[in-house]
Protein backbone atom coordinates (compact mmCIF):
# COMPACT_ATOMS: atom_id res chain seq x y z
CA UNK A 1 0.00 0.00 0.00
CA UNK A 2 2.59 2.55 1.05
CA UNK A 3 4.74 3.08 -1.99
CA UNK A 4 7.38 4.94 -1.32
CA UNK A 5 5.70 7.32 -0.17
CA UNK A 6 6.85 10.70 0.57
CA UNK A 7 7.83 13.88 -0.88
CA UNK A 8 11.27 14.77 0.71
CA UNK A 9 12.67 17.11 -1.97
CA UNK A 10 11.23 20.71 -1.37
CA UNK A 11 11.38 21.46 -5.25
CA UNK A 12 8.63 18.31 -5.65
CA UNK A 13 7.32 19.72 -2.22
CA UNK A 14 6.54 23.60 -3.86
CA UNK A 15 5.70 22.33 -7.08
CA UNK A 16 3.04 19.88 -5.80
CA UNK A 17 2.00 23.28 -3.74
CA UNK A 18 1.90 25.47 -7.06
CA UNK A 19 -0.27 22.69 -8.65
CA UNK A 20 -2.86 22.45 -6.07
CA UNK A 21 -3.16 26.06 -5.71
CA UNK A 22 -4.39 26.42 -9.10
CA UNK A 23 -6.64 23.10 -9.23
CA UNK A 24 -7.96 24.72 -5.47
CA UNK A 25 -8.41 27.86 -7.65
CA UNK A 26 -10.39 26.01 -10.52
CA UNK A 27 -7.73 27.16 -13.08
CA UNK A 28 -6.77 24.47 -16.08
CA UNK A 29 -8.54 21.29 -13.28
CA UNK A 30 -8.13 18.61 -15.79
CA UNK A 31 -4.34 18.87 -16.08
CA UNK A 32 -3.91 19.60 -12.29
CA UNK A 33 -5.59 16.90 -11.23
CA UNK A 34 -3.18 14.05 -13.22
CA UNK A 35 -0.32 15.59 -11.86
CA UNK A 36 -1.49 15.54 -8.43
CA UNK A 37 -2.63 12.13 -8.70
CA UNK A 38 0.76 11.71 -10.11
CA UNK A 39 2.65 13.25 -7.61
CA UNK A 40 0.55 11.89 -4.89
CA UNK A 41 1.37 8.41 -6.50
CA UNK A 42 -2.56 7.94 -6.54
CA UNK A 43 -3.88 4.19 -7.22
CA UNK A 44 -5.06 3.65 -10.18
CA UNK A 45 -8.64 3.27 -9.64
CA UNK A 46 -9.05 6.46 -7.24
CA UNK A 47 -7.40 8.32 -9.94
CA UNK A 48 -10.29 7.15 -12.46
CA UNK A 49 -12.70 8.46 -10.23
CA UNK A 50 -11.26 11.35 -9.96
CA UNK A 51 -10.48 11.87 -13.97
CA UNK A 52 -13.90 11.07 -14.81
CA UNK A 53 -15.66 13.54 -12.36
CA UNK A 54 -12.92 15.90 -14.18
CA UNK A 55 -14.71 14.80 -17.07
CA UNK A 56 -18.35 15.38 -15.86
CA UNK A 57 -17.65 18.87 -15.19
CA UNK A 58 -19.87 21.38 -17.10
CA UNK A 59 -18.33 23.58 -19.25
CA UNK A 60 -20.19 26.51 -17.86
CA UNK A 61 -19.55 25.87 -14.26
CA UNK A 62 -17.95 28.80 -11.99
CA UNK A 63 -18.05 28.87 -8.04
CA UNK A 64 -19.12 32.23 -8.39
CA UNK A 65 -22.19 31.89 -9.72
CA UNK A 66 -24.31 32.09 -7.02
CA UNK A 67 -27.80 29.88 -6.25
CA UNK A 68 -29.54 29.31 -8.89
CA UNK B 1 -15.48 33.43 -20.65
CA UNK B 2 -13.79 35.62 -23.97
CA UNK B 3 -11.36 32.44 -24.25
CA UNK B 4 -14.63 30.19 -23.79
CA UNK B 5 -16.86 32.07 -26.95
CA UNK B 6 -13.40 31.88 -28.43
CA UNK B 7 -13.04 28.77 -28.83
CA UNK B 8 -16.80 27.85 -29.45
CA UNK B 9 -16.35 30.86 -32.34
CA UNK B 10 -13.13 29.27 -33.43
CA UNK B 11 -14.75 25.76 -33.50
CA UNK B 12 -17.79 26.49 -35.39
CA UNK B 13 -15.55 28.15 -38.01
CA UNK B 14 -12.93 25.01 -38.27
CA UNK B 15 -10.10 26.32 -36.49
CA UNK B 16 -9.65 26.00 -32.88
CA UNK B 17 -6.59 27.19 -30.24
CA UNK B 18 -3.38 25.71 -30.80
CA UNK B 19 -2.00 23.63 -27.73
CA UNK B 20 2.05 24.10 -27.69
CA UNK B 21 4.15 22.90 -24.99
CA UNK B 22 7.55 24.69 -23.80
CA UNK B 23 9.98 21.73 -22.94
CA UNK B 24 13.85 21.61 -22.12
CA UNK B 25 16.20 21.17 -19.13
CA UNK B 26 16.58 23.91 -16.67
CA UNK B 27 18.01 27.24 -17.59
CA UNK B 28 17.56 26.13 -21.25
CA UNK B 29 15.90 29.65 -21.48
CA UNK B 30 12.16 28.18 -21.43
CA UNK B 31 10.43 31.07 -19.66
CA UNK B 32 12.71 33.78 -21.26
CA UNK B 33 11.27 32.70 -24.30
CA UNK B 34 7.63 32.11 -23.24
CA UNK B 35 7.43 36.21 -22.36
CA UNK B 36 9.24 37.37 -25.38
CA UNK B 37 6.80 35.45 -27.45
CA UNK B 38 4.08 36.84 -25.60
CA UNK B 39 4.80 40.13 -25.06
CA UNK B 40 7.95 40.90 -26.89
CA UNK B 41 10.22 42.00 -24.20
CA UNK B 42 13.31 40.42 -22.41
CA UNK B 43 12.09 39.61 -18.61
CA UNK B 44 13.68 38.65 -15.43
CA UNK B 45 12.97 34.75 -14.70
CA UNK B 46 13.63 32.53 -11.82
CA UNK B 47 13.45 28.73 -12.02
CA UNK B 48 10.24 27.54 -12.34
CA UNK B 49 9.01 25.44 -10.05
CA UNK B 50 5.81 24.65 -12.09
CA UNK B 51 4.38 26.06 -14.76
CA UNK B 52 3.47 29.55 -16.69
CA UNK B 53 0.65 29.46 -19.17
CA UNK B 54 0.09 32.20 -21.63
CA UNK B 55 -2.05 32.92 -24.46
CA UNK B 56 0.51 33.92 -27.16
CA UNK B 57 -1.35 35.53 -30.21
CA UNK B 58 1.29 34.89 -33.54
CA UNK B 59 0.20 36.45 -36.72
CA UNK B 60 -3.56 36.52 -36.20
CA UNK B 61 -3.30 32.95 -34.56
CA UNK B 62 -3.85 32.05 -30.83
CA UNK B 63 -1.73 29.34 -29.28
CA UNK B 64 -2.02 28.55 -25.51
CA UNK B 65 1.91 27.78 -24.49
CA UNK B 66 2.86 25.93 -21.49
CA UNK B 67 5.97 26.42 -20.07
CA UNK B 68 6.99 23.59 -17.72
CA UNK B 69 9.57 23.98 -14.95
CA UNK B 70 12.78 21.69 -16.34
CA UNK B 71 14.35 20.85 -12.85
CA UNK B 72 15.36 17.36 -12.67
CA UNK B 73 12.72 16.28 -9.65
CA UNK B 74 9.98 17.90 -12.10
CA UNK B 75 10.53 16.50 -14.97
CA UNK B 76 8.86 13.31 -14.51
CA UNK B 77 5.49 15.36 -14.51
CA UNK B 78 5.99 16.70 -17.44
CA UNK B 79 3.41 13.60 -19.32
CA UNK B 80 0.92 15.05 -17.37
CA UNK B 81 0.86 17.96 -19.70
CA UNK B 82 0.75 16.19 -22.99
CA UNK B 83 -2.73 15.33 -23.81
CA UNK B 84 -4.06 17.38 -26.71
CA UNK B 85 -0.14 19.15 -27.61
CA UNK B 86 0.15 20.22 -31.08
CA UNK B 87 3.03 20.87 -30.40
CA UNK B 88 6.14 21.00 -28.54
CA UNK B 89 9.31 23.63 -29.17
CA UNK B 90 12.14 21.95 -26.89
CA UNK B 91 14.50 24.84 -25.74
CA UNK B 92 18.37 23.52 -25.60
CA UNK B 93 21.03 25.75 -23.54
CA UNK B 94 23.80 25.81 -26.59
CA UNK B 95 26.22 26.24 -24.31
CA UNK B 96 25.42 23.06 -21.96
CA UNK B 97 27.92 20.65 -23.42
CA UNK B 98 27.80 18.64 -19.98
CA UNK B 99 24.34 17.78 -20.45
CA UNK B 100 23.63 17.32 -23.76
CA UNK B 101 23.25 13.55 -23.19
CA UNK B 102 20.52 14.69 -20.75
CA UNK B 103 18.49 16.61 -22.68
CA UNK B 104 19.01 13.81 -25.47
CA UNK B 105 17.40 11.33 -22.79
CA UNK B 106 14.72 13.69 -21.86
CA UNK B 107 13.55 14.36 -25.99
CA UNK B 108 13.57 10.41 -26.96
CA UNK B 109 11.45 9.82 -23.73
CA UNK B 110 8.79 12.56 -24.89
CA UNK B 111 8.73 11.23 -28.36
CA UNK B 112 8.26 7.73 -27.35
CA UNK B 113 5.00 8.90 -25.73
CA UNK B 114 1.94 7.76 -27.52
CA UNK B 115 -0.16 11.08 -26.36
CA UNK B 116 3.23 13.32 -28.63
CA UNK B 117 2.76 11.23 -31.16
CA UNK B 118 1.21 13.56 -34.04
CA UNK B 119 3.21 16.47 -32.46
CA UNK B 120 5.42 19.26 -34.55
CA UNK B 121 8.59 19.02 -32.77
CA UNK B 122 10.59 22.54 -33.36
CA UNK B 123 14.06 22.56 -31.34
CA UNK B 124 15.18 25.53 -30.34
CA UNK B 125 19.10 25.72 -29.84
CA UNK B 126 19.47 28.49 -27.58
CA UNK B 127 21.70 31.43 -26.36
CA UNK B 128 23.48 31.39 -29.64
CA UNK B 129 24.50 34.69 -28.43
CA UNK B 130 27.19 33.20 -26.24
CA UNK B 131 30.95 32.96 -27.76
CA UNK B 132 30.95 29.14 -26.64
CA UNK B 133 27.70 27.85 -27.65
CA UNK B 134 27.24 24.89 -30.05
CA UNK B 135 26.57 25.45 -33.55
CA UNK B 136 23.05 24.22 -34.34
CA UNK B 137 23.90 21.21 -36.36
CA UNK B 138 26.39 19.94 -33.20
CA UNK B 139 23.30 20.58 -31.04
CA UNK B 140 20.90 18.43 -33.62
CA UNK B 141 23.43 15.18 -33.59
CA UNK B 142 23.88 15.38 -29.79
CA UNK B 143 20.32 14.90 -29.50
CA UNK B 144 20.16 12.81 -32.37
CA UNK B 145 17.42 14.75 -34.33
CA UNK B 146 18.67 13.34 -37.74
CA UNK B 147 17.46 9.82 -37.40
CA UNK B 148 14.38 10.69 -36.17
CA UNK B 149 11.44 8.53 -37.86
CA UNK B 150 7.93 9.66 -38.49
CA UNK B 151 8.05 13.24 -36.65
CA UNK B 152 8.17 16.77 -38.51
CA UNK B 153 10.82 18.28 -36.99
CA UNK B 154 13.23 21.45 -37.67
CA UNK B 155 15.78 23.35 -35.75
CA UNK B 156 16.38 26.83 -35.16
CA UNK B 157 19.44 28.85 -33.53
CA UNK B 158 18.02 31.43 -31.60
CA UNK B 159 18.92 33.81 -28.85
CA UNK B 160 15.55 34.66 -26.38
CA UNK B 161 17.96 37.49 -24.42
CA UNK B 162 18.49 39.33 -27.65
CA UNK B 163 15.60 38.29 -29.59
CA UNK B 164 17.00 36.33 -32.79
CA UNK B 165 15.93 33.56 -34.53
CA UNK B 166 12.03 33.62 -32.78
CA UNK B 167 10.49 34.72 -35.60
CA UNK B 168 11.94 32.29 -37.87
CA UNK B 169 11.17 29.59 -35.61
CA UNK B 170 7.63 30.70 -35.18
CA UNK B 171 6.92 31.50 -38.91
CA UNK B 172 8.13 27.38 -39.80
CA UNK B 173 5.91 26.08 -36.46
CA UNK B 174 2.76 28.26 -37.95
CA UNK B 175 3.09 27.23 -41.36
CA UNK B 176 3.51 23.32 -40.28
CA UNK B 177 1.01 23.39 -38.09
CA UNK B 178 -1.24 24.96 -41.01
CA UNK B 179 -0.38 22.33 -43.59
CA UNK B 180 -1.05 19.28 -41.08
CA UNK B 181 -4.53 20.27 -40.55
CA UNK C 1 10.59 30.83 1.10
CA UNK C 2 11.04 27.30 1.74
CA UNK C 3 9.63 26.91 4.76
CA UNK C 4 10.85 22.98 6.02
CA UNK C 5 9.50 21.83 2.58
CA UNK C 6 9.04 18.20 2.49
CA UNK C 7 6.74 15.01 3.58
CA UNK C 8 9.10 12.77 4.43
CA UNK C 9 6.92 10.62 6.78
CA UNK C 10 4.74 8.06 4.95
CA UNK C 11 2.17 8.76 7.42
CA UNK C 12 1.74 12.20 6.51
CA UNK C 13 1.78 11.13 2.42
CA UNK C 14 -1.05 9.02 2.79
CA UNK C 15 -3.06 11.79 5.05
CA UNK C 16 -2.63 14.22 2.83
CA UNK C 17 -3.35 11.63 -0.06
CA UNK C 18 -6.61 10.49 1.05
CA UNK C 19 -7.74 14.52 2.15
CA UNK C 20 -6.80 15.73 -1.10
CA UNK C 21 -9.23 12.90 -2.58
CA UNK C 22 -12.36 14.60 -0.64
CA UNK C 23 -11.44 17.17 -1.59
CA UNK C 24 -11.52 16.46 -5.17
CA UNK C 25 -14.51 13.91 -5.05
CA UNK C 26 -16.10 17.46 -3.44
CA UNK C 27 -16.82 16.03 -0.47
CA UNK C 28 -16.61 18.66 3.07
CA UNK C 29 -14.24 20.89 0.84
CA UNK C 30 -13.99 23.57 3.06
CA UNK C 31 -12.30 21.53 5.65
CA UNK C 32 -10.60 19.59 3.46
CA UNK C 33 -9.12 22.99 1.71
CA UNK C 34 -8.32 23.74 5.81
CA UNK C 35 -6.32 20.79 5.96
CA UNK C 36 -4.31 20.87 2.59
CA UNK C 37 -3.30 24.47 3.35
CA UNK C 38 -1.80 23.52 6.53
CA UNK C 39 -0.37 20.07 5.53
CA UNK C 40 1.51 21.82 2.44
CA UNK C 41 2.28 24.76 4.85
CA UNK C 42 0.92 27.42 2.25
CA UNK C 43 1.15 30.90 2.87
CA UNK C 44 -1.29 33.20 4.24
CA UNK C 45 -2.08 34.86 1.17
CA UNK C 46 -2.86 32.01 -0.41
CA UNK C 47 -4.81 30.26 2.07
CA UNK C 48 -6.76 33.31 1.99
CA UNK C 49 -7.80 33.37 -1.10
CA UNK C 50 -8.67 29.74 -1.29
CA UNK C 51 -10.47 30.12 1.52
CA UNK C 52 -12.15 32.68 0.19
CA UNK C 53 -13.50 30.83 -2.89
CA UNK C 54 -14.82 28.00 -0.97
CA UNK C 55 -17.18 30.23 1.58
CA UNK C 56 -18.62 31.74 -2.03
CA UNK C 57 -19.28 28.12 -3.72
CA UNK C 58 -22.83 27.61 -4.39
CA UNK C 59 -25.20 25.76 -2.09
CA UNK C 60 -26.34 23.95 -4.83
CA UNK C 61 -23.12 23.40 -6.68
CA UNK C 62 -22.88 20.23 -8.36
CA UNK C 63 -20.23 19.14 -10.84
CA UNK C 64 -22.77 16.72 -12.06
CA UNK C 65 -25.10 19.71 -13.23
CA UNK C 66 -24.41 19.50 -17.20
CA UNK C 67 -24.84 22.90 -18.62
CA UNK C 68 -27.35 25.17 -17.38
CA UNK D 1 -29.63 16.24 -1.50
CA UNK D 2 -30.97 15.09 1.19
CA UNK D 3 -28.87 16.25 4.16
CA UNK D 4 -28.98 19.98 2.70
CA UNK D 5 -32.81 19.80 2.46
CA UNK D 6 -32.63 18.15 5.82
CA UNK D 7 -30.63 21.22 7.26
CA UNK D 8 -32.41 23.88 5.65
CA UNK D 9 -35.59 22.44 7.21
CA UNK D 10 -33.69 22.30 10.59
CA UNK D 11 -32.50 25.58 10.84
CA UNK D 12 -35.87 26.48 9.67
CA UNK D 13 -37.82 24.65 12.51
CA UNK D 14 -34.72 25.94 15.33
CA UNK D 15 -32.50 22.51 15.51
CA UNK D 16 -29.55 21.93 13.90
CA UNK D 17 -27.09 18.87 13.14
CA UNK D 18 -24.96 18.81 16.16
CA UNK D 19 -21.31 18.16 14.83
CA UNK D 20 -18.98 16.24 17.32
CA UNK D 21 -15.40 15.06 17.34
CA UNK D 22 -13.70 11.76 18.45
CA UNK D 23 -10.18 12.53 19.02
CA UNK D 24 -7.42 11.20 21.59
CA UNK D 25 -4.12 8.75 20.84
CA UNK D 26 -3.73 6.48 18.07
CA UNK D 27 -5.00 2.92 19.47
CA UNK D 28 -7.65 4.75 21.71
CA UNK D 29 -10.75 2.96 19.99
CA UNK D 30 -12.47 5.94 18.03
CA UNK D 31 -13.14 4.34 15.30
CA UNK D 32 -14.47 1.49 16.90
CA UNK D 33 -16.61 3.90 19.22
CA UNK D 34 -17.80 5.45 16.58
CA UNK D 35 -19.13 2.83 14.57
CA UNK D 36 -20.89 1.37 17.72
CA UNK D 37 -22.45 4.29 17.90
CA UNK D 38 -23.59 4.32 14.42
CA UNK D 39 -24.43 0.54 13.63
CA UNK D 40 -24.21 -1.12 17.03
CA UNK D 41 -21.37 -3.08 16.04
CA UNK D 42 -18.26 -4.03 16.21
CA UNK D 43 -15.64 -3.79 13.53
CA UNK D 44 -12.78 -5.03 12.65
CA UNK D 45 -10.32 -1.23 12.71
CA UNK D 46 -7.36 -0.66 10.60
CA UNK D 47 -5.15 2.36 12.11
CA UNK D 48 -7.02 5.75 10.63
CA UNK D 49 -4.73 7.58 8.40
CA UNK D 50 -7.52 11.04 7.76
CA UNK D 51 -10.68 10.38 8.83
CA UNK D 52 -13.87 8.70 9.20
CA UNK D 53 -17.01 10.80 9.24
CA UNK D 54 -20.53 9.90 9.41
CA UNK D 55 -24.16 10.46 10.76
CA UNK D 56 -25.11 8.89 14.13
CA UNK D 57 -28.76 9.00 14.92
CA UNK D 58 -29.32 9.02 18.77
CA UNK D 59 -32.88 9.31 20.00
CA UNK D 60 -34.53 10.70 17.13
CA UNK D 61 -31.54 13.33 16.82
CA UNK D 62 -28.95 13.55 14.50
CA UNK D 63 -24.96 14.24 15.12
CA UNK D 64 -22.34 14.23 12.12
CA UNK D 65 -19.89 13.01 13.61
CA UNK D 66 -15.93 12.90 12.93
CA UNK D 67 -13.52 10.15 14.29
CA UNK D 68 -9.55 11.48 13.51
CA UNK D 69 -7.11 9.59 13.10
CA UNK D 70 -4.84 10.05 16.21
CA UNK D 71 -1.12 8.94 14.90
CA UNK D 72 1.66 11.69 16.23
CA UNK D 73 2.24 12.80 12.62
CA UNK D 74 -1.76 13.34 11.95
CA UNK D 75 -2.55 15.25 15.31
CA UNK D 76 -1.20 18.32 14.12
CA UNK D 77 -3.98 18.62 11.76
CA UNK D 78 -6.79 18.46 13.81
CA UNK D 79 -7.50 21.89 14.70
CA UNK D 80 -8.30 22.01 11.04
CA UNK D 81 -11.59 20.39 12.17
CA UNK D 82 -12.64 22.51 15.19
CA UNK D 83 -14.32 24.75 13.30
CA UNK D 84 -18.19 24.55 14.64
CA UNK D 85 -17.75 22.16 16.61
CA UNK D 86 -20.62 21.24 19.66
CA UNK D 87 -18.58 18.69 21.32
CA UNK D 88 -15.50 16.43 21.74
CA UNK D 89 -15.38 13.05 22.99
CA UNK D 90 -11.79 12.00 23.96
CA UNK D 91 -11.15 8.55 24.09
CA UNK D 92 -8.38 7.18 26.35
CA UNK D 93 -7.29 3.63 26.30
CA UNK D 94 -7.49 2.82 30.05
CA UNK D 95 -4.69 0.20 30.02
CA UNK D 96 -1.90 2.95 28.50
CA UNK D 97 -0.12 4.05 31.06
CA UNK D 98 2.74 5.41 29.62
CA UNK D 99 1.05 7.51 27.25
CA UNK D 100 -1.23 8.97 29.56
CA UNK D 101 1.20 12.00 29.94
CA UNK D 102 0.95 12.35 25.89
CA UNK D 103 -2.41 12.45 26.07
CA UNK D 104 -3.08 15.14 28.52
CA UNK D 105 -0.90 17.46 26.92
CA UNK D 106 -2.97 16.86 23.96
CA UNK D 107 -6.27 17.43 25.44
CA UNK D 108 -4.88 20.54 27.35
CA UNK D 109 -3.59 21.70 23.70
CA UNK D 110 -7.04 21.41 22.33
CA UNK D 111 -8.73 23.15 24.98
CA UNK D 112 -6.61 25.91 24.37
CA UNK D 113 -8.16 26.86 20.98
CA UNK D 114 -10.30 29.63 20.28
CA UNK D 115 -12.85 27.09 18.38
CA UNK D 116 -13.50 24.51 21.01
CA UNK D 117 -14.07 27.53 23.87
CA UNK D 118 -17.53 26.49 23.89
CA UNK D 119 -17.17 22.83 23.37
CA UNK D 120 -18.77 20.14 25.74
CA UNK D 121 -16.34 17.77 26.46
CA UNK D 122 -16.79 14.15 27.48
CA UNK D 123 -14.12 11.90 28.21
CA UNK D 124 -14.29 8.30 27.29
CA UNK D 125 -12.05 6.38 29.52
CA UNK D 126 -11.52 3.09 27.22
CA UNK D 127 -11.00 -0.47 27.02
CA UNK D 128 -12.19 -0.82 30.78
CA UNK D 129 -13.20 -4.65 30.03
CA UNK D 130 -9.10 -4.92 30.38
CA UNK D 131 -7.29 -6.18 33.58
CA UNK D 132 -5.32 -3.67 34.08
CA UNK D 133 -7.35 -0.55 32.97
CA UNK D 134 -6.91 2.66 35.31
CA UNK D 135 -9.88 3.53 37.09
CA UNK D 136 -12.22 6.36 35.61
CA UNK D 137 -10.87 8.66 38.69
CA UNK D 138 -7.15 8.00 37.93
CA UNK D 139 -7.80 8.77 34.39
CA UNK D 140 -9.66 11.85 35.29
CA UNK D 141 -6.85 12.93 37.39
CA UNK D 142 -4.03 11.87 35.01
CA UNK D 143 -6.40 14.20 32.59
CA UNK D 144 -6.31 17.42 34.81
CA UNK D 145 -9.73 16.84 34.63
CA UNK D 146 -10.63 18.48 37.76
CA UNK D 147 -8.71 21.53 37.43
CA UNK D 148 -10.10 22.60 34.16
CA UNK D 149 -12.13 25.60 34.21
CA UNK D 150 -14.93 27.02 32.40
CA UNK D 151 -15.46 23.94 30.32
CA UNK D 152 -18.80 21.63 31.19
CA UNK D 153 -17.15 17.98 31.22
CA UNK D 154 -17.75 14.47 32.33
CA UNK D 155 -16.13 11.12 32.12
CA UNK D 156 -17.38 7.66 31.70
CA UNK D 157 -16.05 4.32 31.64
CA UNK D 158 -16.07 2.37 28.37
CA UNK D 159 -15.69 -0.42 26.72
CA UNK D 160 -16.25 -0.26 22.95
CA UNK D 161 -15.80 -3.86 22.35
CA UNK D 162 -17.93 -5.28 24.92
CA UNK D 163 -20.76 -2.44 24.40
CA UNK D 164 -20.46 -0.94 28.00
CA UNK D 165 -20.76 2.54 28.81
CA UNK D 166 -21.36 4.33 25.52
CA UNK D 167 -25.64 4.72 25.70
CA UNK D 168 -24.93 6.32 29.81
CA UNK D 169 -22.04 8.56 28.20
CA UNK D 170 -24.36 9.40 24.86
CA UNK D 171 -27.25 10.08 27.04
CA UNK D 172 -25.21 12.86 29.03
CA UNK D 173 -23.94 14.12 25.71
CA UNK D 174 -27.40 14.99 24.55
CA UNK D 175 -28.93 16.13 27.91
CA UNK D 176 -25.97 18.50 28.08
CA UNK D 177 -26.02 19.50 23.97
CA UNK D 178 -29.53 20.38 24.54
CA UNK D 179 -29.93 22.08 28.32
CA UNK D 180 -27.07 24.44 26.64
CA UNK D 181 -29.13 25.63 23.07
N1 LIG E 1 22.92 34.49 -22.85
C1 LIG E 1 21.67 34.08 -22.92
N2 LIG E 1 21.01 33.84 -21.76
C2 LIG E 1 19.74 33.42 -21.85
C3 LIG E 1 19.08 33.22 -23.08
N3 LIG E 1 17.82 32.77 -22.82
C4 LIG E 1 17.70 32.72 -21.49
N4 LIG E 1 18.85 33.13 -20.90
C5 LIG E 1 19.12 33.21 -19.46
O1 LIG E 1 19.21 31.89 -18.95
C6 LIG E 1 18.70 31.87 -17.62
C7 LIG E 1 17.59 30.83 -17.51
O2 LIG E 1 16.50 31.26 -18.27
P1 LIG E 1 15.02 30.75 -17.98
O3 LIG E 1 14.15 31.28 -19.06
O4 LIG E 1 14.63 31.09 -16.59
O5 LIG E 1 15.23 29.17 -18.10
P2 LIG E 1 14.13 28.04 -18.00
O6 LIG E 1 14.31 27.13 -19.13
O7 LIG E 1 12.79 28.66 -17.87
O8 LIG E 1 14.54 27.26 -16.66
P3 LIG E 1 13.55 26.48 -15.64
O9 LIG E 1 12.43 27.40 -15.31
O10 LIG E 1 14.39 26.16 -14.45
O11 LIG E 1 13.09 25.26 -16.32
C8 LIG E 1 18.21 33.28 -17.33
O12 LIG E 1 19.20 33.99 -16.62
C9 LIG E 1 18.02 33.87 -18.71
O13 LIG E 1 18.16 35.28 -18.73
C10 LIG E 1 19.82 33.48 -24.27
O14 LIG E 1 19.34 33.33 -25.41
N5 LIG E 1 21.10 33.89 -24.12
N1 LIG F 1 -10.04 -4.55 24.79
C1 LIG F 1 -10.56 -3.52 24.11
N2 LIG F 1 -10.07 -3.22 22.90
C2 LIG F 1 -10.60 -2.17 22.25
C3 LIG F 1 -11.64 -1.39 22.79
N3 LIG F 1 -11.95 -0.42 21.90
C4 LIG F 1 -11.14 -0.58 20.86
N4 LIG F 1 -10.33 -1.66 21.05
C5 LIG F 1 -9.32 -2.19 20.15
O1 LIG F 1 -8.23 -1.28 20.11
C6 LIG F 1 -7.65 -1.27 18.80
C7 LIG F 1 -7.64 0.13 18.26
O2 LIG F 1 -8.96 0.56 18.02
P1 LIG F 1 -9.33 1.71 16.98
O3 LIG F 1 -10.77 2.00 17.09
O4 LIG F 1 -8.82 1.35 15.61
O5 LIG F 1 -8.43 2.91 17.54
P2 LIG F 1 -8.37 4.40 17.03
O6 LIG F 1 -8.51 5.29 18.19
O7 LIG F 1 -9.38 4.60 15.95
O8 LIG F 1 -6.88 4.52 16.45
P3 LIG F 1 -6.36 5.47 15.25
O9 LIG F 1 -7.25 5.25 14.10
O10 LIG F 1 -4.96 5.02 14.98
O11 LIG F 1 -6.40 6.86 15.74
C8 LIG F 1 -8.50 -2.21 17.96
O12 LIG F 1 -7.87 -3.45 17.91
C9 LIG F 1 -9.79 -2.31 18.73
O13 LIG F 1 -10.48 -3.51 18.53
C10 LIG F 1 -12.14 -1.73 24.10
O14 LIG F 1 -13.03 -1.13 24.67
N5 LIG F 1 -11.54 -2.79 24.70
MG1 LIG G 1 11.38 28.65 -16.42
MG1 LIG H 1 -9.21 5.07 13.96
Amino acid sequence: NHHGDSLSEPTEFEYLRKVIYEYMMGRETKTMAKVITTVLKFPPDLTQKILEKEDSRPLFASPHSGIF
Amino acid sequence: MGGLFSSIFTSLFGTREMRILILGLDGAGKTTILYRLQVGEVVTTIPTIGFNVETVTYKNLKFQVWDLGGQTSIRPYWRCYYSNTDAVIYVVDSCDRDRMGISKSELVAMLEEEELKKAILVVFANKQDMEQAMTPTEVANSLGLPALKDRKWQIFKTSATKGTGLDEAMEWLVEALKSRQ
